[in-house]
């Protein structure tokens, strides 16, 4: 039917009809649109710079500030999206899409920077220091989620978790010190696991259910307390906090030192859970069948790994590494309770575990570009910005929804996930 | 062949029995009826536990209890805050599970809720010049379209690019308080003369009548009561008799599945999620036509998470989650009581509403717990 | 005689204006023991007409309501039942209802001092300020601290700059809530990066995580300046940190209108809370009285009594 | 080592799945398992490898009474099984799947995954398996899949191998291949249980063969004595025939002509390669292919799953190359998916709601915007009826059917309806003999009252024996077309062409 001169032709339609060719035409086109939107809109009075200081008088080794020109770098930055944007268009394969439209979107957003610095300065530093701070308790729940997705436990239940570990974190630390109350936080952290996988895995009750029961139950509990008790005891409700240690030497490092190595117990704690985590759970025998058992339980049980027990212990570790998150919030920031203090931190979590993959270090990330958006927008609300307070507050969560919309896509769950495991 | 082709009496006969309908079952009373009066008595035993441990005195307990009942159901006025109350929960909680039907997990209803109700508030002030009989269902149906479009924005971003509906709408359930606080400061909707954040009066043209008040002017049930009933039996026949429920539930059981019968996926998850979105509109939209009568900071409440957990105590079915909504709507109606007349915290309705559901959701604990209450299953089926 | 209170959705115990507005009842109950005191919390918004149902058939000679979200269900219970004595705290109603006294503060004179206070002590020359969301309520406070400090200015020759707060724009730094402690922390520790030492909070709540913060990094690096109540009672273990308090007197209004209802001089109407009637004031010193030079301490003095006669205006 | 079980029962709620059954299985022997969808012989051998708890009788191992309370104690005792639905974890690699569960180690619990390498590669050597280690599972053929789990069963040195269907997904190279594995292992001294829905390849490897009916044994025998009609009669309790008897075909006008069509997947690689081919009314068109050459892409591309990258497809004089799947279905065509769990059904549908998944909008079952149940209820029941779909109502979740009638109840939705053409892709996979004998007659009924069929199929003799042509697909383009009117295409061609081994050849 196709005489021979078409096929070339055709060929190359072929290419562009698929699909991900397609998506790649219309990133392109979004990466174009905002390199027009960084020219016109983000225009810098011309010799305006935008100063970000990079150390406190207090700090140990001063560098300089980072002084940049805001018209010319506007004028790179734009350029720059252009070119990404063109690229895209014309020869954009399925592998470059994510990667361009990553590098654009981090463009666009130190182009907004330096805009909104123009002529005046602030903390890059601080800025830093501060992401790392706001994404603790969000990575630790997104951790705990990692944990127990991985063998098939779907954990709305994160949120509850970090509230009954702000609030042990905050009575038992009143009382016995703020290393009783950590530990005492992941242990009843640790007990609604158990509570969690009793429930789903033992009385096969719907997952999701049994966490949003456990939300449920927790914020009544806590709120319940803190009015009834905490108000007329306020000896029980004043802990120790832990503070800021600097790691000597590597906290004296410019910009990395104050905002890895210049922290509390909770930061060095999140960072070396999530390493662990990691190594265990791909890299040894017990994370192996800990990820089988959320892939295929039967093919598990087969094999004789007891799907239940696996269940239990890593919903039960989940919920030990969300008690140890919810002390944040109390022994890590602020030394005392507050009714639904953790005010959906946990869900935020749940969106980092799935925005990261179903990866410990996928979660991580995702924190930290939560935390980013938090802190910039305490920034840019200092910088007289004409943006209403309102929409810089919302900052994070647009973030999030753009970036889950346009970086991830569809992101696979392990298989079995949800799903109760009936033994005959 | 023929042999095989069964005579036309023989096939009647086999049709019949194909089509007769088996009747309920002893365990779907067990568990239709006796689950949830066990699982209720369990929680309030837990709920008098909570306190003892918390030092509050027996004769204090007994109190609350009695307020407790006297207050959802005690007399007309507990009847109609507990009705009150169960209102914007039941039509939130109908998008809910109408969502969860179609494999959409939202959370986002008490976003939904908020856009809702404060367009409804807009529209009340600023359309008051129609006759009530336009002004107050086109507020009504202005509120459930504002909340379908929200809803509708995690729906499309799921159906294009896969953003997971659970990420967008908790996001979005944020970004509608600060939008909501950006709004109440606009002076096309903040009370004149007023400096603090608080929408214009909605007018009465726009306000759903009250429909006790013949009897006492401080019932508070409202007309949304009827609303609400619309809402469950439109929702049962969508889900269970249209053509689009049918699409509805075939994606969410299984979407390779729907994929296949030719239904398409992108429309349902944007349809369902808009319909959810609609009805948790209405649901803000009653409650500031029928109990506010303003927007102001947060004024939803919470309500759209207890619809989750509404939803998901109603099995996602219509008729269940008007009896959950009920049920909730007498939780804090008579929790307020408690309050009143023994000086108990109303947070224990959270403790107790958490423990039923847990109860009710999970039959087999209820099972091992109250053994007697059940008949034994038939060896070798499930425990 | 019984006076009841209606706490708006902050709780009793939200060390703000719930908690101080009960406060003026319990003080009322201490000068007077025939006086009763009843409070009831609402949940949610829904509750307050329901709330104010039940306290009305429960035999109250007055019922004390609390915050700007009471207003509309004050008035309509006012006006069902015109022979309820009603009070309001922190809100006005324009006309005025006659069995309703409402009660208001001009807080911007008391946060003038605070700003002219922080101005004389920060050492960096750089003050901050957040709120919880941007409302009048909140930015008056906020208003007058930056007021407060571009008077010290004026006065001093001095280049003190207020972060998080433009009166000119109306805008500036908010948690966006009012309950979020956590935020208190980092929004106070994000005006310490910038270099502030000195923080005024204006959240209920939110202010003790500033608290906290100060308290970790030691007041010579952070001090906090508390709003509505005296701090250093309300939190009295962190009371160290508090440089002092711009009070909202809510508890001293509410025991005088407490008092002159039992005396039968109830009015509907206004109060309005100055620094005249002691409405509204700065707290003391506390931890920090040796460490504000008495020239500062007699300067404030002198600016209020500029307030009072008019000599000085809050506000440019 | 010997194997005895004896009085094993088990029941699930009312059905009894094995009734007191005894049976021996010994070392160096093949015991063929037969019987129908539904028979019990999954449930059996679960119970010897300890995944389910007989609730009745016991095992002998060697004589000895064993009790085993899950499947490590299986294992443990030396009985392994290779699962009927693989037992494989997709996103992991082939030495994960078979260490997992008895996995080397270093310190710390650290997994030694060199090791297990070499491991797997040693047991590879050994039996001569030819599998990749470092592959993951889902992006090899299900024919390496398969081997991967009688891999993972011999790393654990098991002395029973219980093969529950393994050929059920296998071309006949690969099954071929899979009998000198068998050979292998049976002269290692193994028992091997083998189970299956084909008789010859009954016939042809086992040693011994016993027949399970209705949870019973109901007949034992040797292969060298029995024919496939014995069998076929035994398993279920009346004569069945294997050739579907059928007259020459008539074709019509041409149903379904595709032409130049390509489709590419994600990273733009080819998935089905300038295919064109067609389909006439009255002809029973086969395409036969190792699964995995673009048989499942081609029937997407037809069905209006996918989308194309480019060329035509014309259904009945009609343009229908971006139309979409209810487009097509509206137009007649018909579609008996490949997978009916995955897509062909809604398992907690009843089956009444499965019979209408793809027509429930139709006028005919519509009340304005409603369904008309009273309708869709009936019209289900008649269907049932028709072809013999076994339920005790239509009132039944479809997920509580066998296998079998799920298919069969898939096949009644399709074929029922008025249609033009045919679309069936391993219409008889996992299903008995019984039923596959009803569906073929079906099949054919269809392309007598004039419909195009178009079967796709991985087993050749399924195509063999139904085709009027036959089409070979390789690597996504169609290598070459056989006439088979009377059955008259060379076997061993069309088999070569499948292995890619030849391009061309026109009818
Ligand atoms: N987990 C289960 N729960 C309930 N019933 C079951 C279960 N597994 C099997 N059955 C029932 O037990 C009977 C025997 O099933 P089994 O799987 O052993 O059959 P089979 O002979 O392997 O069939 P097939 O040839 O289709 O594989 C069937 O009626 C089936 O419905
Ligand atoms: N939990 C269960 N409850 C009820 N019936 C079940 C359950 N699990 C399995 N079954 C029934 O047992 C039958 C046999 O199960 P099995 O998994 O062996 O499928 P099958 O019949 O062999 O299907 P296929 O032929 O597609 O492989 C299923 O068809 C199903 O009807
Ligand atoms: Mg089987
Ligand atoms: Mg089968």
């Amino acid at each position: 039917m196709t005489d021979a001169t078409t096929t070339g032709a055709t060929a190359r339609e072929e290419k562009l009809a698929s699909a991900n060719s397609r998506r790649a035409r219309i990133m392109g086109g979004v990466l174009i649109a905002l390199a027009l939107l960084v020219l016109f809109t983000l225009d810098v009075a011309p010799g305006e710079s935008a100063t970000f200081r990079l150390t406190t008088p207090r700090d140990a080794v001063q560098i300089g500030d980072l002084v940049v020109p805001g018209g010319p770098f506007n004028m790179i930055a734009a350029a720059l999206l252009a070119f990404l944007g063109v690229r895209q268009f014309l020869r954009g394969g399925a592998r470059w899409t994510n990667i361009s439209l990553g590098i654009g979107l981090a463009i666009l957003v130190m182009a907004f920077l330096v805009w909104a610095t123009a002529g005046k300065s602030f903390s890059l530093t601080g800025m830093l220091q501060a992401t790392m701070v706001r994404a603790v308790p969000i990575a630790l729940g997104g951790l705990a989620g990692v944990l127990s997705e991985r063998v098939a436990v779907v954990n709305i239940a994160i949120e509850g978790m970090l509230l009954a570990g702000a609030f042990t974190g905050a009575l038992v630390g009143s009382l016995l010190g703020g290393w009783v109350g950590m530990f005492a936080a992941i242990a009843v952290g640790g007990c609604f696991g158990l509570l969690l996988a009793a429930l789903v895995v033992t009385y096969r009750m719907d997952q999701i259910i049994a966490g949003v029961v456990i939300n449920l139950f927790v914020l009544g509990v806590t709120s319940y307390v803190s009015s009834q008790v905490f108000a007329e005891y306020r000896h029980l409700n004043n802990a120790p906090t832990f503070r800021s240690f600097k790691i000597p030497i590597l906290g004296d490092i410019p910009v990395i030192g104050p905002m890895l190595f210049n922290q509390n117990l909770f930061v060095y704690g999140a960072l070396i859970l999530v390493a662990v985590s990691t190594y265990y759970l791909f890299h040894t025998k017990n994370g192996l069948r800990a990820r089988a058992v959320g892939e295929h339980p039967r093919a598990a049980d087969t094999l004789g790994i007891d799907v239940y027990k696996t269940r239990y212990f890593h919903v039960t570790l989940a919920g030990m590494v969300a008690g140890f998150g919810g002390a944040w919030f109390t022994l890590g920031s602020v030394g005392r309770f507050d009714e639904n203090m953790t005010n959906g931190r946990g869900y935020i979590g749940l969106a980092a575990m799935i925005f990261g993959r179903w990866h410990p270090v996928g979660a991580l990330s995702a924190a930290l570009v939560f935390g980013f958006a938090d802190s910039i927008q305490q920034k840019l609300a200092l910088l007289n910005t004409p943006i209403p307070s309102e929409f810089l507050s919302m900052a994070p969560y647009i973030a999030t929804i753009i970036v889950v919309a346009g970086l991830i896509g569809r992101s696979k769950p392990p298989a079995a996930n949800g799903t109760p495991y009936t033994k005959e | 062949m023929t042999d095989k082709r069964p005579d036309l009496k023989d096939v009647n006969e086999r049709m019949r029995g194909l089509l007769a309908r088996t009747t309920h079952g002893r365990d779907d009373f067990e568990d239709l009826v006796i689950v949830p009066v066990f699982a209720v008595i369990v929680a309030l035993i837990f709920g008098a536990l909570i306190m003892l441990a918390t030092a509050v005195d027996l004769p204090t307990i007994g109190r609350s209890f009695v307020a407790l009942a006297v207050g959802s159901v005690g007399s007309l006025s507990a009847w109609s805050e507990t009705l009150t109350a169960s209102i914007p929960l039941v039509l939130a909680g109908l998008g809910l599970g109408l969502g969860f039907r179609a494999g959409l997990f939202n959370i986002g209803a008490e976003g939904q809720l908020l856009m809702g109700g404060l367009a409804a508030v807009v529209a009340g002030f600023s359309l008051d010049f129609l006759p009530m009989v336009l002004h107050l269902p086109l507020t009504l149906l202005v509120g459930a379209l504002v909340g379908a479009l929200y809803a509708a924005i995690a729906g499309f971003l799921k159906a294009t690019t896969g953003a997971h509906e659970v990420i967008s709408t908790i996001m979005l359930n944020l970004i509608s308080f600060r939008l909501l606080d950006w709004f109440l400061r606009q002076p096309f909707i903040q009370r004149e003369g007023r400096s603090d954040p608080i929408s214009k009066d909605v007018p009465p043209s726009a306000e759903l009548p009250r429909i006790l008040d013949f009897i006492d002017v401080n019932l508070r049930l409202h007309a949304g009561i009827f609303v609400m009933l619309a809402a469950v039996a439109l929702v049962y026949w969508m889900l269970f008799r249209s053509k689009i429920g049918f699409a509805f539930r075939a994606s969410g059981e299984n979407p390779d599945a729907a994929n296949y019968a030719g239904m398409k996926a992108a429309f349902i998850i944007v349809l369902a999620m808009g319909t959810a979105g609609a009805l948790a509109g209405l649901a803000g939209a009653t409650q500031v036509q029928g109990v506010l009568g303003r927007a102001s900071p947060g004024f939803s409440a919470g309500i759209g998470f207890d619809a989750i957990a509404v939803a998901l105590l109603g099995r996602s079915h219509p008729v269940g989650i008007l009896f959950a909504g009920i049920l909730f709507g007498a939780l804090e109606a008579g929790g307020r009581q408690m309050q009143v007349d023994a000086g108990v915290s109303i947070d224990l309705i959270g403790i107790i509403q958490a423990l039923i559901i847990i109860f009710i959701a999970a039959p087999l604990l209820v099972r091992s717990i109250f053994p007697w209450g059940f008949r034994k299953r038939r060896k070798g089926g499930e425990a | 005689f019984t006076a009841c209170q209606v706490t708006d959705t902050g709780g009793i115990d939200d060390a703000g204006f719930n908690q101080t507005a009960w406060k003026g009842v319990q003080d009322a109950m201490e000068m007077d023991s025939e006086i009763e005191g009843r409070f009831l919390e609402s949940q949610a918004e829904s509750d307050y007409e329901a709330n104010l149902n039940s306290l009305i058939e429960g035999g109250c000679d007055i019922i004390i309501t609390v915050g700007f979200l009471m207003g509309d269900a004050t008035a309509s219970a006012a006006e069902a039942n015109p022979d309820q004595h009603f009070s309001i705290v922190d809100f006005a109603y324009d006309p005025t209802i006659p069995n309703v006294l409402g009660q208001v503060y001009a807080t911007e004179q008391g946060a003038f001092l605070a700003g002219y206070l922080a101005a004389g002590m920060t050492e960096t020359g750089v003050v901050g300020t957040f709120g919880g969301i941007n409302i009048p309520p909140v930015t008056a406070f906020m208003d007058g601290f930056y007021y407060g400090v571009n008077y010290y200015n004026e006065q001093k020759d001095a280049d003190v700059s207020v972060l998080g707060w433009n009166p000119e724009t109306e805008e500036g730094l908010f948690t966006g809530n009012f309950e979020s402690l956590d935020d208190g922390r980092a929004f106070a520790e994000n005006l310490y990066q910038e270099g502030a030492d000195i923080v005024m909070p204006v959240a209920g709540p939110v202010g003790l995580g500033s608290a906290q913060l100060a308290d970790e990094l030691g007041t010579d690096q952070l001090k906090i300046i508390g709003v509505d109540a005296d701090q250093t009672q309300t939190d009295p273990e962190k009371a160290d940190v508090y440089l002092t308090s711009v009070l909202k007197r809510m508890d001293s209004t509410v025991t005088q209108v407490i008092q002159m209802e039992k005396a039968g001089e109830f009015e509907g109407g206004l109060i309005v809370g100055t620094l005249e009637n002691e409405g509204v004031s700065l707290a003391p010193y506390h931890s920090f009285d040796d460490a504000v030079p008495e020239e500062l301490k007699a300067e404030i003095e002198a600016v209020k009594a500029g307030i009072i006669d008019g000599s000085i205006e809050v506000g440019m | 080592m010997d194997v005895e079980l004896r009085g094993l029962t088990k029941r699930f709620g009312s059905v009894v799945a094995n009734d007191h059954v005894d049976l021996q299985i010994r070392a160096g022997e093949v015991l063929g398992l037969l019987g129908e969808n539904g028979a019990g012989k999954s449930t059996m051998m679960n119970m010897l490898s300890g995944l389910y708890s007989p609730d009745e009788g016991e095992i002998l191992i060697d004589g000895k009474p064993v009790k085993f309370e899950g499947p490590g104690d299986g294992i443990e005792a030396g009985i392994g099984m290779v699962h009927q639905h693989f037992m494989l974890v997709p996103v992991m690699t082939v030495a994960e799947n078979v260490v997992l569960g008895v996995e080397p180690t270093g310190r710390f619990g650290h997994l030694d995954i060199k090791k297990a390498r070499a491991q797997v590669e040693e047991i590879n050597q050994k039996y001569r398996l030819h599998v990749p280690p470092d592959e993951l599972i889902e992006e090899l053929p299900v024919g390496i899949q398969q081997r991967v789990e009688i891999l993972k069963v011999l790393f654990r040195s098991a002395d029973v191998l219980i093969l529950d269907e393994p050929t059920a997904v296998l071309t006949p190279q690969e099954v071929h291949e899979f009998f000198g594995i068998v050979d292998t292992l049976k002269k290692a001294g193994k028992a091997i249980v083998f189970i299956t829905h084909k008789l010859h390849e009954v016939l042809e490897i086992s040693d011994r063969i016993s027949v399970l009916r209705q949870g019973r044994i109901t007949g034992e025998g040797d292969p060298k004595t029995l024919t496939e009609a014995d069998l076929a009669e035994m398993m279920v309790g009346r004569p069945v025939s294997f050739t579907t008897a059928k007259e020459p075909a008539k074709p019509g006008r041409t149903m379904l002509e595709m032409s130049d069509v390509t489709m590419l997947d994600e990273a733009d690689e080819m998935l089905l390669d300038h295919v064109s081919l067609t389909v006439r009314s009255g002809e029973v068109v086969g395409v036969a292919g190792v699964q995995g050459n673009g048989q499942t892409e081609l029937v997407e591309a037809i069905t209006g799953l996918e989308r194309v990258a480019s060329g035509k497809i014309v259904f009945d004089g009609d343009d229908i190359t971006t139309a979409s799947v209810r487009e097509r279905h509206k137009m007649g065509m018909a579609h008996i998916p490949e997978d009916r769990h995955k897509s062909g059904m809604v398992d907690s549908f009843t089956v009444a709601e499965n019979m209408v998944l793809n027509s429930y909008y139709s006028p005919y079952y519509s009340k304005g915007w409603a369904i008309d149940w009273q309708k869709v209820n009936e019209t289900a029941a008649r269907y049932c009826v028709e072809f013999d779909v076994r339920t005790p109502s239509v009132f039944l979740p479809g997920g509580a059917l066998s296998g079998g009638n799920q298919q069969k109840m898939v096949v009644a939705r399709e074929l029922e309806r008025e249609t033009k053409l045919v679309v069936a892709s391993q219409p008889t996979r996992g299903v008995d003999v019984g039923s596959i004998e009803y569906i073929h007659e079906r099949l054919i009924a269809s392309r007598d009252e004039g419909d195009g069929v178009l079967i796709v199929s991985s087993e050749l003799d399924e195509i063999m024996g139904l085709s009027d042509r036959i089409y070979v697909m390789y690597d996504g383009k169609i290598v070459a077309e056989f006439d088979n009117t009377g059955g008259k295409a060379d076997r061993n061609a069309v088999g070569l062409a499948m292995a890619g081994a030849h391009e061309g050849e026109a009818a």
